[in-house]
């Protein structure tokens, strides 16, 4: 990092706090196996602007449900956050804060919606039953008019509210529940909304008009959405920022057009290359090549990507490469890109 | 509702069919002795000096049938008598009704097992919670041992080693026979008192061998239930902790039930061992008992009451679990 | 190679006591797949590819309407000779993770069905040994690194090209790929595609692809047939890039709005549009269009009657107004 | 077995065919990685080998001994003597054969029985499934000790292989429902639809393909059952109902309690515990033994070691 840029971005950190709803500072999360602890995230900062949607990329066992998890500090064993500090709206870091402060903000700060194949409900209560847990959860006394708003929500949602409320999770297709964790994760008002793989196991049109709800919320609500997938398509399209996620690693970030449109990491080229598109000449799409990261990989010395990499050298062996700024506010981690290609 | 009550109505009837199926097999069991002991004793009586008719009669009073009567007609009003809850005459009991005899056993046997069932029940979920949350402390560790091991000890080895420690090395607990045959039974309170005091070892040696069970099979569903997603969803959720816990136990409580009608007949197994070394006059005592004298109808009522107990049973726990369990009740 | 005509199957749905409900699966489709050709089907989850898939690999009856192989309808035949044919439709399964054994290991599950070849054919171990090595290299794997090991050692797309591998022991003329991508990270699809490519070109072997994702069946080359599948019936047919292209069934274009963009590298389609109704497993059959309930298009001709599948130059389609829409996205 | 994914191995590498022998080998690797599990190996082992040679290590009668009745434990009689003074351990070690022979052979039964009828209910699903299910609820339904009680009367107990039939025939029925859940929801498996599409045999998907997915069940089922067996023999002979034809643990416990009066008198201790110490060593035995069988059967597991 040349000496000049450090100047300037002390005073742009300041009011930049205040942009941000979450600015999250060298997250570290370690999982404990027999063989010894395997880095899952490393090093990771990561800037989530106010009222804007942020799209995380990245193929799985890459560590970016991790990743949110440890933003959430709802890291499960044998994982466990070894450092990082995540800033809430500027103010308080919430790793440090009591279990029952961190409570207080889970839910109603911060909404969370889940894999629609996973079952994020009980299985044994009803979906209305829940809704009332919650807002016991978070002491909101007028509980009547929470289930109205729920009800709102889920007609906005498209649902049939009445029916939902009154009828167990197993009673819900997989679109059904989605819509409903999204209702979950909105109906405390909460206005940061992590969004984990939520659309994966959903048919294409259900898919679509999903993300169209999204949008939708988000622009209304003007809410700051952190969007998780491995399927670039639906991040591309949902996202202004996207963060390239690579073996625990954010290798490239930036405006998603722009990082589409001109890629400097060779894992992104490749992504992009090597992803079946609906446009485009067939012929010129290549695999990636190697298999995808395993345990075995996270414990190499240099770049994590190097028996992939097309323009590797023995130099990306010695060390590992940092995040620094291309142009304007694109960065990337390699070696033999931009400013500082050695060879 | 409506197929719910079908079912209700399907299982009672299934049930029903299984006791008549398992009454057949132990009638045409008695065919099968060695030496048909029907016409043995009918012939021992007529050289005795008896004539045909009162040997007849005679027989009749003690095996409940007509020895050279066609083996079809036998079964058909054993089978009759059966529906119309009359086991027939006991043998060793002069003349006494078999079902007279077995529901004044009855009583005995269900207080316990049924005492035994809830004291392992409640000791092993309550030991298996505590060794799941705390798997990886030492307390975690040593009751989950101890549970598996102790599940291993067979009914009538714990119960000598029980009878033997608080009877013979610290005689501090009565043994043998259900209250002191000194005082007369009534409704006053020493009787109830030496009742307990004497039913204390049976029941704990019930609980002691099929409390392992429930702890193992508690502790694992609590474990993969702490697992599940929605537990962390909750988590993720602020919901509270006594919220979470109360989603938890009702979840683990599920696996549960599936053994609950297993260890019904395990249960009723034991009694045979239990009653017999505490000498209580118990269905499975009676059983034994019935056995020496080759008192077969006094058998066949009852090995029939014991079956009818754990398929009532069964049927029971099935129904409490639909209401458990919203995914069954469609 | 192989033919169906007019295939249908309804499931009927016993409730132990209340009515029985029959779901038509799949409605007369027509299809044929000439040896080396490949044909995609695409619908969502529900619409009936897989079972068709199944059907024609003998794993379903079909409740009426013939599968002709080689020139031989199968329900005609005795049990042996309609198993010998049907071995020669070998189906892929979706989740490579449950369609290896995990007690075997790779030599084990190869020799399984390589002995009985080699008994047919009067081979011996050596060659068992020679035609295992060549399957492998051919799916493009190591024998030497992977021969010992078992599934649960293996990649996804690893333990997909072994059951690739596994399947062309029995010398099959066809492969229905049943969502066999849809389990294997982004990245490394296309090596799966571009093998089954591979396999069309070198080996003559025909491809019957099923996927709810358009995108990858353009990868199987270029001369492959797209039908499209609603509540089983098939509602637009023709060559993959004319359909993507210039759809004409609103369903075919509404599955192609819903395509996400990516943005930098590809511009939406003019006339994207996106239906939010949702997909309901209707009742009672509808008696109209299938897709009635849910097309932005819909006029009042669609709820009493049902467009059959009419040719339209080199496409069929089965709607009443039918109208060529841009829909699909384009590269910048 | 070379350790998995070590891709720059020197040598050429011939690929070592599976064979039996390294599942052996493997096995034994995983008995001793853990010491409780040799101890449990080692426990089976001691009284494997009573079984076999213990009758021919004394004479066909005991001695007996009129004035070292009840004696104390000692060098000379290491678990003291019973009521007419012969050695408490020489009566375990010769009455182990039996218990341990029909509780062999009641273990076997209960396993053949129990897996190939849960094999064949849950891959031949249809009638055979409905009706191979209704007899298992009717045994599983019926208590068995009562069930063993009542057939006593009937069935004379002499040879081992007598007793091991009727323990197997009541108690399979658990064993049978659940390798018939396992069958059935293996039988969904890709790997089985494959294999019939691939033309193979039901024989050899029953038993090549399935049987091994099971086959670790079936290991641990195996030795819960001979403790199963065990215990219902010795209940059986310590109530009486069965006449003694040869000297084992249950007529020592039922002639400790019931006719030497063991459980009132404290010095008939040894007596009463020898036999009940033989039963909890072999459980304990058992119970240690079992999770090196299931890492045995899972090659998941063994893999990783």
């Amino acid at each position: 990092m040349s000496d000049t840029s450090t100047v300037n971005t002390e005073s742009a950190f300041k009011d930049q706090k205040q942009k941000m709803a979450i600015s999250a500072r060298n997250i570290n999360v370690v999982y404990a196996t027999p063989t010894g602890d395997i880095p899952a995230v490393r090093d990771v900062d990561i800037d989530l602007p106010k009222g804007s949607i942020t799209g995380i990329i990245g193929e799985s066992g890459s560590g970016k449900s991790t990743l949110i998890m440890a933003i959430m500090n709802a890291v499960t064993k044998p994982g466990k956050i070894t450092s990082g500090s995540v800033i809430l709206n500027g103010e308080n870091d919430i790793l440090q804060l009591s279990s029952e402060k961190q409570r207080k903000i889970r839910g109603k700060e911060i909404g969370f919606v889940f894999q629609a194949a996973q079952n994020s409900l009980n299985p044994l209560r009803r979906i209305g039953q829940q809704i009332l847990d919650l807002g016991r959860a978070h002491e909101v006394n007028d509980l009547r008019e929470l289930i109205k708003y729920a009800k709102r929500l889920l007609i906005r949602l498209g649902l049939d509210a009445d029916r939902v409320l009154a009828s167990y999770q197993h009673e819900l297709s997989g679109g059904m529940r989605q819509r409903v964790g999204i209702m979950f994760s909105l109906v405390l008002n909460a206005n940061i909304v992590f969004l984990d793989e939520s659309t994966t196991a959903l048919d294409m049109l259900s898919q679509a008009s999903v993300l169209e709800i999204i949008r939708e919320l988000q622009k209304e609500k003007n809410l700051t959405i952190a969007f998780v997938s491995h399927d670039i398509g639906v991040i591309a399209d949902l996202s202004e920022r996207i963060e390239i996620f690579y073996a625990g690693e954010i290798v490239e970030e930036g405006k998603t057009s722009e990082v589409l449109a001109s890629p400097k990491h060779p894992y992104t080229k490749g992504l992009i290359k090597a992803i079946p598109k609906i446009s485009g000449d067939i012929d010129a799409a290549e695999p990636l090549k190697g298999s995808s990261p395993d345990y075995r990989t996270f414990k190499q010395k240099g770049c994590l990507f190097y028996d992939r990499c097309p323009i590797r050298t023995n130099s990306c062996q010695d060390s590992r490469p940092e995040l620094n700024i291309t142009n304007r506010d694109h960065k990337v981690a390699c070696f033999r890109v931009g400013a500082n290609d050695r060879d | 509702m409506k197929n719910f009550l079908i079912r209700l109505v399907w299982r009672i009837f299934s049930g029903i069919l299984m006791v008549l199926v398992i009454a057949s097999l132990t009638f045409f069991l008695i065919r099968l002795m060695p030496g048909d002991p029907v016409s043995a004793q009918y012939n021992q009586l007529i050289m005795q000096g008896m004539t045909p008719v009162q040997a007849e009669n005679q027989v009749k009073v003690m095996y409940g049938f007509i020895p050279d009567e066609p083996v079809g007609e036998q079964f058909v009003n054993y089978i009759w008598g059966l529906l119309h809850f009359d086991f027939g005459q006991s043998i060793s009991y002069e003349g006494i009704g078999v079902s007279h005899i077995i529901l004044n056993a009855a009583p005995w046997t269900l207080i316990l097992v049924f005492t035994g069932l809830i004291a392992s029940f409640l000791v092993g979920v309550l030991a298996g919670v505590i060794s799941a949350i705390k798997r990886s402390s030492p307390t975690g560790t040593i009751l989950t041992v101890s549970g598996s091991l102790l599940h291993g000890v067979p009914q009538f080895v714990m119960g000598l080693l029980l009878a033997y420690l608080f009877t013979t090395l610290w005689p501090i607990l009565p043994f043998g026979a259900p209250y002191d045959s000194s005082i007369n039974p009534g409704f006053n309170g020493p009787f109830i008192s030496s009742l307990i005091s004497h039913a204390v070892l049976p029941v704990v040696t019930y609980a002691l061998s099929s409390y392992g069970g429930w702890l193992l099979t508690m502790k694992s569903s609590v474990i993969t239930v702490l697992g599940d997603d929605f537990i962390l969803a909750s988590e993720i959720r602020g919901l509270k902790s006594s919220t979470i816990i109360g989603y938890i136990a009702r979840n683990a409580i599920l696996p549960l039930f599936t053994l609950f009608t297993l260890s019904i007949g395990f249960m009723f197994g034991g009694s045979v061992f239990i009653e017999n070394i505490f000498d209580y006059p118990g269905l499975g005592n009676l059983l034994l008992k019935s056995i020496d004298t080759r008192d077969y109808p006094l058998m066949s009522g009852a090995f029939l009451l014991i079956t009818i107990a754990v398929i009532a049973a069964n049927i029971i726990t099935d129904f409490l679990y639909t209401f458990v369990d919203p995914r069954i009740r469609r | 190679m192989i033919e169906i005509k007019n295939l249908q199957k309804f499931f009927q749905i016993k409730a132990k006591f209340s009515n029985h409900k029959t779901v038509h699966a799949v409605r007369n489709v027509n299809l044929a797949i000439p040896s080396g050709g490949a044909l995609c089907l695409i619908g969502e989850s529900g619409c009936g590819k897989t079972t068709i898939g199944r059907m024609l690999c003998g794993m379903e009856n079909p409740s009426s309407g013939s599968i002709i192989i080689d020139g031989q309808d199968i329900s005609k035949l005795k049990r042996g000779a309609r198993a010998k044919l049907l071995q020669k439709v070998q189906l892929i399964h979706q989740d490579p993770y449950q369609a290896l054994n995990p007690t075997h290991t790779i030599e084990q599950m190869m020799k399984a069905t390589l002995k009985k070849m080699a008994k047919q054919k009067k081979k011996d171990a050596d060659w068992i040994r020679q035609r295992m090595d060549e399957l492998l290299k051919l799916v493009g794997l190591d024998p030497e690194t992977i021969l010992f090991k078992y599934p649960h050692m293996l990649s996804g797309g690893q333990r997909q090209r072994v059951i690739i591998a596994r399947a062309l022991t029995v010398e099959p003329e066809m492969l229905i790929a049943d969502e066999v991508v849809s389990m294997i990270d982004v990245s490394l699809r296309l090596g799966i595609l571009k093998l089954l490519r591979y396999l069309r070109e070198r080996h003559n072997i025909s491809i019957l692809f099923i996927t709810h994702d358009i995108a990858s069946a353009r990868y199987l080359g270029n001369d492959t047939e797209l039908y499209v599948v609603y509540k089983g019936m098939v509602i637009e047919r023709g060559r993959t890039e004319r359909v993507i292209r210039s759809p004409q069934h609103p369903y075919t274009q509404a599955l192609l709005s819903a395509m996400p963009i990516l943005k930098g590298i590809e511009k939406p389609g003019k006339d994207r549009f996106v239906i939010t109704s949702q997909f309901r497993q209707s009742e009672e059959e509808p008696r109209g269009c299938l897709f009635a309930d849910r097309c932005p298009f819909k006029q009042s001709i669609c709820d009493e009657k049902r467009p059959e599948l009419v040719h339209k130059d080199d496409a069929y389609h089965a709607c009443f107004f039918p109208k060529v829409r841009q829909v699909a996205a384009e590269s910048i | 077995m070379t350790t998995p994914g070590t891709a720059k191995s020197v040598h050429t590498f011939t690929p070592k065919s599976y064979n039996g022998a390294s599942f052996w080998k493997a096995a034994w690797r995983s008995i001793t990685r853990k010491t409780s599990r040799i101890i449990g190996f080692a426990i089976i082992v001691l009284f494997t080998l009573m079984a076999i040679f213990g009758p021919y290590l004394y004479s066909s009668h005991l001695p007996i001994n009129t004035n070292a009745i009840y004696a104390p434990i000692s060098w000379k009689y290491p678990l003291g003597t019973d009521f007419e003074g012969t050695s408490n351990l020489a009566l375990i070690i010769t009455g182990a054969r039996y218990v341990l022979l029909a509780a062999a052979l009641g273990a076997l039964f209960t396993v053949i029985f129990g897996t190939v009828l849960g094999l064949i209910a849950g891959y031949f699903v249809g009638w055979s499934d409905s009706i191979i299910m209704r007899i298992t609820d009717f045994f599983l339904t019926i208590p068995s000790f009562p069930l063993l009680v009542v057939l006593s009367t009937v069935w004379n107990f002499g040879h081992p292989l007598a007793m091991g039939f009727i323990l197997g025939i009541t108690s399979w029925g658990g064993m049978a429902r659940a390798v018939r859940s396992q069958t059935l929801s293996l039988r969904e498996r890709g790997f089985v639809e494959a294999a019939r599409g691939l033309g193979l045999s039901p024989f050899h998907i029953l038993f090549r393909e399935i049987l091994p997915n099971v086959s670790s069940y079936i290991g641990m089922n195996l030795l819960t059952s001979i403790t199963g067996c065990i215990y219902a023999e010795v209940g059986l002979f310590f109530l009486g109902v069965v006449p003694f034809h040869v000297n084992n643990w249950g007529v020592m416990l039922n002639m400790a309690v019931f006719s030497a009066g063991a459980m009132s008198s404290p010095d008939a201790l040894p007596y009463l515990l020898s036999p009940l110490l033989a039963l909890l060593l072999l459980t304990l035995g058992i119970v240690l033994f079992l999770d090196a069988v299931d890492e045995m059967f899972n090659p998941r597991l063994r893999e990783d070691v």
